[in-house]
C-alpha cells in the first residue's frame, strides 16, 4: 500500500508548480488591474476565452506559439474591453466582470460547437512540448522539480520577477501605484490616469490569457468546456493572500497549487474527501480578508476616476 | 414614480398581449408574432422571413424521427455521448430515420427536454443517455404513456420505457487481462470520474481480469477526479499515480479521462480507454473497453421502426454484442475503419489470453464481479 | 425614468441584434432561431409555465442582490446562499416524516431562509467587524457552499444509487405544482409575494428607509443615529435569506431532493437580472421572465433548429455587458443623432 | 514687458451655474498676485482652467505673450504653471521624493527608475529654496505644514514659473503662515510669479503686490495692494460694507447643558487626537471653539455625537452621562448636529428633500405607524411646514437633495436639526461655502435658538464667525482646550497666539 511518505516526493512539488502556474498568471493579472483601482472578477472568463483561442489558433496553424500569441491577444482584448466599460463608460466593475465570465462560457461553448461540432471538447492539437533547462535539470532534488517543464512555466517565473520590477523599480510602476491610490494626485502631476488604467487592465487580460494558454496548450493540448474550473477566482484569492504583491501572489498560488497536488495524492490514502480540500483556498481567502491570517487592505477603492 | 408605474403597467400589458397572442397562434403556427408585443425593429425581420421559416420547419418535421437527449457534458467527450450520437447517425444512414438531439448542461434540464420532445409528438422514440436522467424520465414517461422512450444505463419501471444497462464489468475484465499481462512494474491503476456504482463496476471487472491473467500484479485503489469535465485534474491525478509506480492507466472519467490519457502519453505508459475505441488518440492507448451504445440504440430504433418496440429491462454484455473490447478480432476492423488508423498488433500471448477470457465469460466459466454488489 | 428604461430595452435589443449577427456568421438563421425561441417561451401554457419556472429562482437571487445593493452592499454570493438554503430545506424535508403538509413545508422553507441568512451573516459580520470586502467574501463563500453541499450528498446524505443526491423528500414537504406538467411550482407565489414585500419594505418601512440611507450615504446615516453596522448585517442576512428561500423553492417545488450541481448559476443570473431590471424589484421580475424565456425558449430552439443552446448564454452575457454601461449606450445614441435620449 | 499670464474673456458654466463670466485676469512676472473673493466666487475654477483641470467654454489664455491651449495639467506644467491645491495632491504611501518626481521620473538604463538621481536632484532643490524635508519619509507620516512644503517643491521641480496657491493658509497656524510667506517672498526674489487665492483680506494685503477681486464669477477690479485697505477690498468682494460685528443681544446663560470631562480619543490613524478636553456649554449660550484645523475639532464633534469611541473621559448632558450612548440615543436625548461637511454627513443627496427632513427623526412615533412603517402623510405635512418655515427653495418636497443649491442644502440641514427642539446644538462650520445672505440667515438662526434657551457649541475655522456670535470663546490646540475667553476682553492677537500653541497665562 501507499504510505504518506511515498506521496511526498519531487513529483508532488513539480505538480504543485504546474497547478500553480495558471493561478499565478491570473493573479498577476489581478494585481495589475486592482493596483489601478479596477476590480477584475472577469479573470476567469478571460482565461477561458484565451484557453479556447489558443487551441483554435493552434488547430488551424499547427503552431502552438501562434496559439499562445492569439490567447494573449484575446486576453488583452477582453482586458481592454473591461477597461472600456469600466474606465471610459463608468460601468460597474463587478457587473462587467460577471458579464465577461458569462460571455466566455457562452462564446467558447458555442464556437467549439461551430468549429469542432461539439460543445464539450476540442480536437487535440500539438501543444507546447516541455523543455529541459541544461544545468538545472541535473541538480539533485531541484532538477526533477524545476528542470523540465513547458516553457510557459518558466515564462511565468520570469513574469513574476518582471512584474515586481515593473511595479517597484520603474517610472511606470510608480505611476501605476499613484494612479491606484490617489488618481487625482496622479492627474494633477500630469499623468494620464485613464491611459495608465487602460494599460494595466489590458495587461491584466494578457496575463490571464497566458494562464489560459498554459492550461489548454501547456498543461493539456486540448480545450474542454469550462476547463478553467474557477481558477480565475482562486487567482483573486491568491492575489489578496499575496497582498497585491507579485511575489506574494506567486507564493499564494504555489500554496494553492500544492494543496491541489497534495489532495490528488492523498486520495490514495483516503484521508479527506476532495470536496473538503477544494474549499481550502476559499476559506483561507476569507480568513485573510478578515485579518485572521495577516491583514489585507486593497491598494485602491475601485472607483472610476472622472475628470472634473 | 408615476411615470415609473405607467411604464411597468405598459410592460405588463405588453407581456400579457404577447403571451396571449403567442398562445392563440401556436396551434396553427401562424401568423407569427405581431408588432405590438415585441420591438418592431427586431421582429420586422421575423415577420418577413416567416414564410421561409415555416417551410424550413416543415422540412424538419420528417415523418419518422428520433429524439436524443444527451448526458451533461455533451458531444466531444470522445466517449459516451459521441457513441450514442453515432448510433443515431447510423440509423439515419441505414434506416433513413431522422433525429434531433439536444446537449444538456445541468441535471435540472433533463426533465424539460424529455417533456419537450414528448410533447411535440413528432418522435417515435426518445432516447435518454445517462443514468441521471432516470428521475425525470420516470415522471415524463408517466405523463406520455403513448410515447416510447429508451433509457441508457439505468432502469425505470414505466412500461413505455426500455431501460438498457450494460455489463461493463465484462469488457473491463478483458482490459484488466491486457493491462495485467503487459505491466512491467507490476502495478496498474484506475482513474474514475466520480465515485458511483456504475464506474465501480468498471473497476471491479478490471481488477478481477488483471489478477486472473497475472496473479502477481497489484491493482492500485481507484482514484477519482471528482468531475466529468476537468481534464486538467484528470491529467495531474494520473501523473501522480504514475509517479507512485503504476504503468497502466484505465480511465472511465468522461472528458476528465482525456487528461488521464494525455498523462499516460506524456509518461509513455500504457493507457486504456472506455466506451469507444480511443486507441487512435495516442500510441500509448493499447486497448479500449467498448460499450456499444450505438449498437443498442440502433437495435432499439430498428425495433421501433418496425413497431416491435417493447418496454422493459434489457441488459447487455459480451454475449449480446453490447460490450466488448476494440482489440477483439471481431471489432478491430470496425474501429480502424471508423477512425482511419491501425492498431499495433497485441503480443500473441496477450491476445490468446483475452480470447480465453472472453470465451470463459461467454460460457459462464468466469464470473465477473460487479460494482453493484 | 422613461429614458432609463428605454436605455435598458435598447441594451436588450442590441444584445439580440449582436446575437443575430453571431448566428448568421455561423450559418444559422436568426429569424428561425428567434421564432423557435419565442414559441418555446410563450407558445402555449406549458411553455409559459416553463418560462416562469426558470424565472422563479433567478427572481429570488435578483431580489437578494437588490436588497443588499440598496443597502450599499454587493452580494454576489447569492449562488452560495441559494445552495445552502436548498440543502437546509432538503435536510428538513427528509428528516421530518409524518408532519402535516403545511407545517412541513413551512418548516422546510424556514430552514432554507435561516440557512441562507446565516450564509449571508458570515460575510456581513466580517465586513462589519474586520472590513473584509463583501464582493470577495460572498464569492468565496459561494464556492465553499458548492463544495460543502457536494461533500454532503457524496458522503453523509448520499441516496443509494449512482447520482450524488439525497433521497427524495416526502410528499408532505413538496410545494404543489402549477400549470402541470411544467416544472412551475408554488414557489412562484412566494417570489411574487417577495417582490411586493421587498418593494414595500424598501419604500415604506423604517427599516427600508434606514437601509437605503445607509446604502446611499453611510456617514450621513450614522450621523442620523442609524446603526450602520447593524443595518449592514441585517441587509445581508435578509438578502441571504431571500436567496436561501429561492433554493428551498427549487428543492421543494422542482427537484424534490437535493441534487449535486442543481443550480446552473442562478446567483450570477440574479445579479444580471437585477441590473437589467433597473435595480427595482418589479423590474427585476420582468427581467427574470426575459431570462427565463431565453432559457426555456432556448431549449425548444436547440431541439428544432439545432442551434446550440449556448447562444442563450451568449445573449445573456451580451445583455449584461450592454446594460452594465448605460453611458456607452448613451454615447452610441448621441453619435447616431438621437440626442434627447442620450442626455 | 510681457505679462507672465493673461486670461482673456474666460467663461465657464456648470449645469445651472456660471462659474466664470468673461473674466479678464493678468499677472506679471515676479509679482505676488492675490485672487480674492468669497466662497463660490469662481477663484478656484478660474485657476483650475489655467492649470488645465477644466476647459473653458470660451476665452483665451496667453502665457508669455503667446496664446496657448491648456488641455491638461501636463500641458500646464510644460508651460511653467504649477498649482498647489487646497486638498493636497500627494500619494500617501509614496515617499516625499517619489511624490515630487511623479510624472517626471529620472530614468536609468532606459527603463528603470533612477533612485539615486531622484534623491540627489530633489535634495539640491530643497537646498536652493531652503525648504527642509525628509525625502525618504512616506508622505502620510508628515504634518500638514510639511506636506504643503512638499506640494510647493513638487510644483517647482516641474519647472513652475507661475505658482498658484489655492487658499494655502487655511490649514496653517499663524506661525506656519509666517514661514509660508517668507518662502513666497523668496520665490518672488527668484523671479517667479505667485498667484495667491484667498478670501482673507488681511493676508492678501500682507503678502500681495496686486489683488484681483472676483464676485459671482465676474471680475470686480484689480488694485495695487499698497493703494487699498481692508474696507475697500471687502466692499469690492461682497458689494457692500461688511458688518464685522453682528447685532446681538446679550443673553443670560443658564445651567450647564453639556459637560465634558477629560475626554480623550484617537484619530483615524490611531494617534491621540483628544488629550483631555474639558468643556462646559450652558443653556442660552453660544460657546465658540477657535482653532487651526486638525487640532482635534473633527474628533471632538464625532466623539460628542457618538460616532467615535472615546478612550477616556466623560460626557454629560443635563447631568446624565451619555458617554457610551449610540448616536441615535443622543439625538433622542436632545442633541442636534450641523455637520462640518454636509455632503459627507449632513444630507443623503439621493434622498428627496422630504426624506432628508425626517432623517434622524424617522423613528419618532410621530412619523411611524406600529413603530416600523413610515407614515408618509405625516412626514409630508411636516416637510411642507419646514420648507415654509425655513424658506427652503425647492421645486417640491420630492426633489432630490442633490438638485438643491449649496445654501438650500444647508438650510435643509439647519431646518431638520433646529426643529427637533434640541437642548444642545453642535454646529460645525455652519456657514462654510454659503453666500452672504445664507450666512447671515444661519447665524441669526443660531442666535434665535440660543435665545430660546438652547445651548450651542460652535466650531469654525473662521475666526470672524466665532467672534461675531459667540458668548464665550474656547481655543483648542492639539486636542486640548487651552483657554476660554470672553470675546469682549480679548484680542485677535491673543487668540492667534493661543491657537498657535502659545501659553495661556
Amino acid at each position: 500500500m501507499v504510505g504518506i511518505i511515498d506521496i511526498i516526493n519531487v513529483g508532488l512539488f513539480a505538480a504543485a508548480l504546474r497547478m500553480a502556474t495558471p493561478i499565478a498568471y491570473a493573479s498577476l493579472g489581478g494585481i495589475f488591474s486592482e493596483r489601478v483601482g479596477v476590480m477584475n472578477i472577469g479573470l476567469e472568463g478571460m482565461m477561458l476565452l484565451s484557453a479556447f483561442t489558443g487551441v483554435a489558433v493552434t488547430y488551424y496553424t499547427a503552431n502552438p506559439w501562434l496559439g499562445v500569441l492569439g490567447a494573449v491577444l484575446v486576453g488583452g482584448l477582453m482586458g481592454f474591453f473591461h477597461a472600456l466599460l469600466t474606465v471610459k463608460f463608468s460601468g460597474d466593475q463587478v457587473v462587467s466582470g460577471a458579464g465577461i465570465n458569462l460571455f466566455a462560457m457562452g462564446f467558447t461553448a458555442y464556437m467549439s460547437q461551430v468549429l469542432w461540432g461539439s460543445r464539450g471538447a476540442s480536437e487535440s492539437v500539438s501543444g507546447l512540448k516541455p523543455i529541459s533547462i541544461p544545468i538545472l535539470k541535473d541538480l539533485p532534488v531541484i532538477g526533477p522539480i524545476l528542470g523540465t517543464h513547458t516553457p510557459l512555466v518558466y515564462i511565468m517565473l520570469l513574469t513574476v520577477v518582471l512584474s515586481y520590477i515593473l511595479l517597484f523599480r520603474t517610472p511606470l510602476g510608480l505611476r501605476i501605484r499613484a494612479v491606484g491610490e490617489h488618481p487625482t494626485a496622479a492627474d494633477t502631476a500630469g499623468i494620464d490616469v485613464h491611459r495608465v488604467k487602460y494599460i494595466c487592465v489590458t495587461l491584466s487580460g494578457m496575463f490571464a490569457g497566458l494562464g489560459g494558454a498554459f492550461m489548454s496548450l501547456g498543461h493539456l493540448s486540448l480545450f474542454t468546456y469550462g476547463m478553467t474550473g474557477g481558477r480565475g477566482f482562486i487567482a483573486m484569492a491568491a492575489m489578496i493572500f499575496g497582498k497585491w504583491m507579485p511575489v506574494g501572489a506567486f507564493g499564494a498560488s504555489l500554496l494553492f497549487g500544492f494543496s491541489d497536488a497534495l489532495q490528488m495524492r492523498l486520495q490514495s490514502l483516503g484521508l479527506l474527501p476532495p470536496q473538503i480540500i477544494l474549499t481550502i483556498p476559499y476559506v483561507l481567502t476569507v480568513a485573510v480578508l478578515s485579518g485572521v491570517v495577516g491583514r489585507a487592505k486593497a491598494p485602491s477603492d475601485y472607483k472610476p476616476y472622472e475628470k472634473g | 414614480m408615476s411615470s415609473n408605474n405607467t411604464l411597468y403597467g405598459g410592460i405588463v400589458v405588453a407581456l400579457i398581449i404577447g403571451v396571449a397572442v403567442g398562445w392563440v397562434i401556436y396551434p396553427t403556427m401562424n401568423p407569427g408574432p405581431t408588432e405590438e408585443m415585441v420591438s418592431k425593429a427586431l421582429y420586422d425581420g421575423v415577420v418577413a422571413d416567416l414564410a421561409a421559416a415555416e417551410a424550413e420547419l416543415d422540412e424538419l418535421k420528417a415523418p419518422k424521427k428520433v429524439g436524443l437527449v444527451l448526458a451533461t457534458g455533451g458531444l466531444g467527450d470522445k466517449s459516451f455521448n459521441d457513441i450514442s450520437y453515432a448510433g443515431c447517425q447510423k440509423a439515419k444512414d441505414e434506416l433513413g430515420v431522422d433525429f434531433d438531439y439536444v446537449e444538456t448542461t445541468a441535471i435540472s434540464e433533463y426533465e424539460g427536454y424529455q417533456r419537450d420532445f414528448a410533447m411535440s409528438g413528432e418522435y417515435m422514440l426518445i432516447i435518454c443517455i445517462g443514468f441521471d436522467q432516470a428521475e425525470g424520465l420516470a415522471i415524463v414517461a408517466d405523463e406520455y404513456p403513448d410515447q416510447n422512450f429508451v433509457l441508457i444505463d439505468m432502469v425505470v419501471g414505466n412500461p413505455n420505457v426500455a431501460s438498457l444497462t450494460f455489463r461493463a464489468n465484462e469488457g473491463s475484465y478483458l482490459i484488466g487481462v491486457v493491462a495485467g499481462m503487459m505491466s512491467e512494474t507490476g502495478t496498474i491503476g484506475f482513474i474514475g470520474g466520480m465515485e458511483d456504482p456504475l464506474i465501480l463496476d468498471f473497476y471491479r471487472g478490471y481488477e478481477a481480469g488483471a489478477i486472473w491473467a497475472n496473479p502477481a500484479v497489484t491493482v492500485a485503489p481507484a482514484v477519482w477526479v471528482g468531475g466529468w469535465a476537468d481534464p486538467v485534474t484528470g491529467k495531474e491525478l494520473t501523473t501522480a499515480q504514475i509517479e507512485l509506480g503504476i504503468d497502466s492507466v484505465y480511465s472511465a472519467a468522461g472528458k476528465s479521462g482525456l487528461g488521464a490519457l494525455e498523462a499516460a502519453h506524456d509518461a509513455g505508459v500504457n493507457a486504456f480507454g472506455v466506451d469507444l475505441c480511443q486507441c487512435y488518440l495516442y500510441d500509448e492507448v493499447v486497448a479500449s473497453m467498448t460499450k456499444r451504445v450505438d449498437q443498442a440504440v440502433f437495435e432499439m430504433i430498428l425495433d421501433a421502426l418496425v413497431d416491435k418496440f417493447q418496454g422493459g429491462f434489457y441488459s447487455g454484455g459480451i454475449a449480446e454484442g453490447w460490450i466488448g473490447m476494440c482489440r477483439l478480432p471481431e471489432e478491430e476492423g470496425l474501429w480502424e475503419e471508423l477512425f482511419g488508423f491501425e492498431h499495433d498488433p497485441l503480443p500473441a500471448d496477450v491476445l490468446a489470453k483475452v480470447k480465453e477470457a472472453r470465451d470463459g465469460i461467454l460460457s459462464g466459466d468466469i464470473l465477473v464481479p460487479s460494482g453493484y454488489d | 425614468m422613461v429614458k432609463a428604461v428605454f436605455v435598458q430595452i435598447l441594451a436588450i435589443l442590441l444584445a439580440f441584434v449582436t446575437g443575430a449577427i453571431v448566428l448568421s456568421l455561423t450559418g444559422y438563421s436568426p429569424t428561425l432561431a428567434y421564432s423557435a425561441m419565442y414559441r418555446g417561451a410563450f407558445g402555449n401554457m406549458y411553455s409559459i409555465g416553463q418560462t416562469l419556472a426558470k424565472a422563479t429562482p433567478i427572481t429570488f437571487t435578483a431580489l437578494a442582490f437588490l436588497f443588499a445593493f440598496k443597502s450599499g452592499l454587493f452580494n454576489i454570493g447569492a449562488e452560495g446562499q441559494l445552495i445552502i438554503g436548498a440543502m437546509a430545506s432538503a435536510v428538513v424535508g427528509i428528516s421530518f416524516n409524518g408532519l402535516p403538509a403545511p407545517a412541513h413545508i413551512a418548516l422546510a422553507l424556514l430552514a432554507g431562509a435561516v440557512a441562507g441568512g446565516l450564509w449571508g451573516f458570515i460575510p456581513a459580520f466580517l465586513r462589519a467587524k474586520y472590513g473584509a470586502h463583501e464582493v470577495i467574501t460572498t464569492m468565496m463563500l459561494s464556492y465553499v457552499a458548492i463544495y460543502l453541499t457536494s461533500y454532503m450528498v457524496n458522503y453523509p446524505l448520499k441516496a443509494p444509487g449512482w447520482v450524488a443526491q439525497t433521497v427524495p423528500i416526502p410528499e408532505s414537504a413538496r410545494l404543489p405544482r402549477i400549470l402541470s406538467p411544467s416544472q412551475l411550482s408554488a414557489s412562484l407565489y412566494l417570489v411574487v409575494l417577495l417582490v411586493v414585500l421587498t418593494e414595500y419594505v424598501l419604500r415604506r418601512t423604517v427599516l427600508g428607509f434606514e437601509l437605503r440611507a445607509t446604502g446611499l450615504n453611510p456617514d450621513a446615516a450614522e450621523n442620523a443615529g442609524i446603526n450602520v453596522n447593524r443595518g449592514m448585517i441585517l441587509a445581508l442576512v435578509i438578502s441571504g435569506a431571500i436567496a436561501g428561500l429561492g433554493g428551498s423553492g427549487e428543492i421543494l417545488g422542482v427537484h424534490r431532493r437535493f441534487i449535486d450541481g442543481f443550480s446552473p448559476g442562478y446567483g450570477w443570473d440574479g445579479l444580471a437580472v437585477a441590473l437589467v431590471g433597473g435595480l427595482n424589484p418589479v423590474g427585476a421580475f420582468f427581467a427574470a421572465i426575459l431570462f427565463g424565456a431565453l432559457r426555456s425558449g432556448g431549449m425548444v430552439m436547440t431541439r428544432v433548429t439545432g442551434v446550440p443552446l449556448d447562444i442563450v448564454f451568449l445573449l445573456q452575457a451580451l445583455v449584461i455587458l450592454f446594460v452594465a454601461a448605460p453611458k456607452m449606450i448613451r454615447t452610441l445614441l448621441k453619435r447616431s443623432g438621437l440626442k434627447w435620449l442620450g442626455s | 514687458m510681457v505679462s507672465a499670464v493673461v486670461m482673456r474673456g474666460v467663461t465657464k458654466t456648470f449645469p445651472g451655474v456660471v462659474a466664470n463670466d468673461h473674466v479678464d485676469f493678468s499677472a506679471e512676472t515676479g509679482e505676488i498676485h492675490g485672487l480674492l473673493g468669497e466662497n463660490g466666487a469662481g477663484k478656484t475654477v478660474l485657476m483650475s482652467i489655467l492649470y488645465g483641470l477644466y476647459r473653458f467654454d470660451e476665452g483665451a489664455i496667453i502665457i508669455d505673450g503667446e496664446e496657448v491651449e491648456v488641455d491638461s495639467p501636463s500641458t500646464a506644467m510644460r508651460l511653467g504653471i504649477g498649482m498647489v491645491h487646497q486638498h493636497f495632491m500627494l500619494v500617501p504611501s509614496l515617499t516625499v521624493a517619489e511624490n515630487i518626481i511623479l510624472g517626471r521620473e529620472p530614468i536609468k538604463n532606459g527603463v528603470f527608475l533612477d533612485t539615486e538621481r531622484m534623491l540627489r536632484d530633489v535634495g539640491e532643490f530643497c537646498d536652493k529654496y531652503r525648504l527642509d524635508v525628509d525625502l525618504e519619509a512616506p508622505v502620510h507620516t508628515l504634518s500638514v505644514g510639511v506636506q504643503q512644503r512638499v506640494e510647493i517643491l513638487k510644483a517647482l521641480y516641474r519647472g513652475a514659473d507661475v505658482l498658484i496657491l489655492d487658499e494655502p493658509t487655511a490649514v496653517l497656524t499663524p506661525q506656519e503662515v509666517d514661514e509660508l510667506f517668507k518662502a513666497i517672498r523668496a520665490l518672488r526674489e527668484e523671479g517667479k510669479t505667485v498667484i495667491f487665492i484667498s478670501h482673507k483680506l488681511r493676508e492678501v494685503l500682507a503678502i500681495c503686490d496686486r489683488v484681483t477681486v472676483l464676485k459671482k464669477g465676474r471680475v470686480v477690479g484689480t488694485v495695487d495692494a499698497s493703494e487699498t485697505d481692508q474696507g475697500r477690498l471687502a466692499e469690492m468682494m461682497v458689494g457692500r460694507e461688511v458688518v464685522y460685528t453682528f447685532d446681538k443681544d446679550y443673553c443670560e446663560a443658564g445651567e450647564p447643558v453639556l459637560v465634558v470631562e477629560g475626554l480623550e480619543a484617537l484619530d483615524d490613524r490611531n494617534l491621540q487626537a483628544l488629550r483631555g478636553v474639558e468643556l462646559e456649554v450652558c443653556a442660552s449660550e453660544i460657546l465658540g471653539i477657535a482653532g487651526v484645523e486638525g487640532n482635534g475639532q473633527t474628533e471632538l464633534i464625532e466623539t460628542l455625537m457618538g460616532l467615535r469611541k472615546p478612550t477616556a473621559g466623560k460626557i454629560l448632558l443635563n447631568d446624565s452621562e451619555i458617554t457610551t450612548l449610540p448616536p441615535g440615543e443622543r439625538i433622542r436625548a436632545g442633541i442636534s448636529h450641523v455637520p462640518e461637511d454636509r455632503h459627507k454627513r449632513g444630507i443623503v443627496s439621493d434622498f428627496s428633500v422630504m426624506e432628508n427632513l425626517i432623517l434622524g427623526s424617522h423613528r419618532n412615533t410621530e412619523f411611524t405607524q406600529w413603530g416600523q412603517v413610515l407614515d408618509l402623510a405625516k412626514a409630508s405635512s411636516y416637510s411642507d411646514k419646514l420648507i415654509e418655515d425655513y424658506s427652503i427653495d425647492t421645486p417640491s418636497k420630492k426633489t432630490l437633495a442633490r438638485n438643491l443649491s449649496g445654501g438650500n442644502q444647508q438650510r435643509l440641514v439647519v431646518a431638520r436639526e433646529f426643529s427637533r427642539e434640541p437642548k444642545l446644538i453642535i454646529a460645525a462650520q455652519p456657514t462654510r461655502g454659503l453666500d452672504v445672505g445664507a450666512t447671515e440667515y444661519v447665524r441669526r438662526k443660531l442666535l434665535e435658538m440660543r435665545d430660546q434657551g438652547c445651548a450651542v457649541l460652535l466650531l469654525s475655522a473662521d475666526l470672524d464667525e466665532i467672534w461675531a456670535i459667540s458668548d464665550r470663546i474656547a481655543v483648542i490646540y492639539e486636542g486640548r482646550i487651552v483657554a476660554t475667553r470672553d470675546p469682549k476682553e480679548t484680542s485677535e492677537q491673543e487668540l492667534g497666539l493661543l491657537m498657535a500653541g502659545g501659553r495661556d497665562d
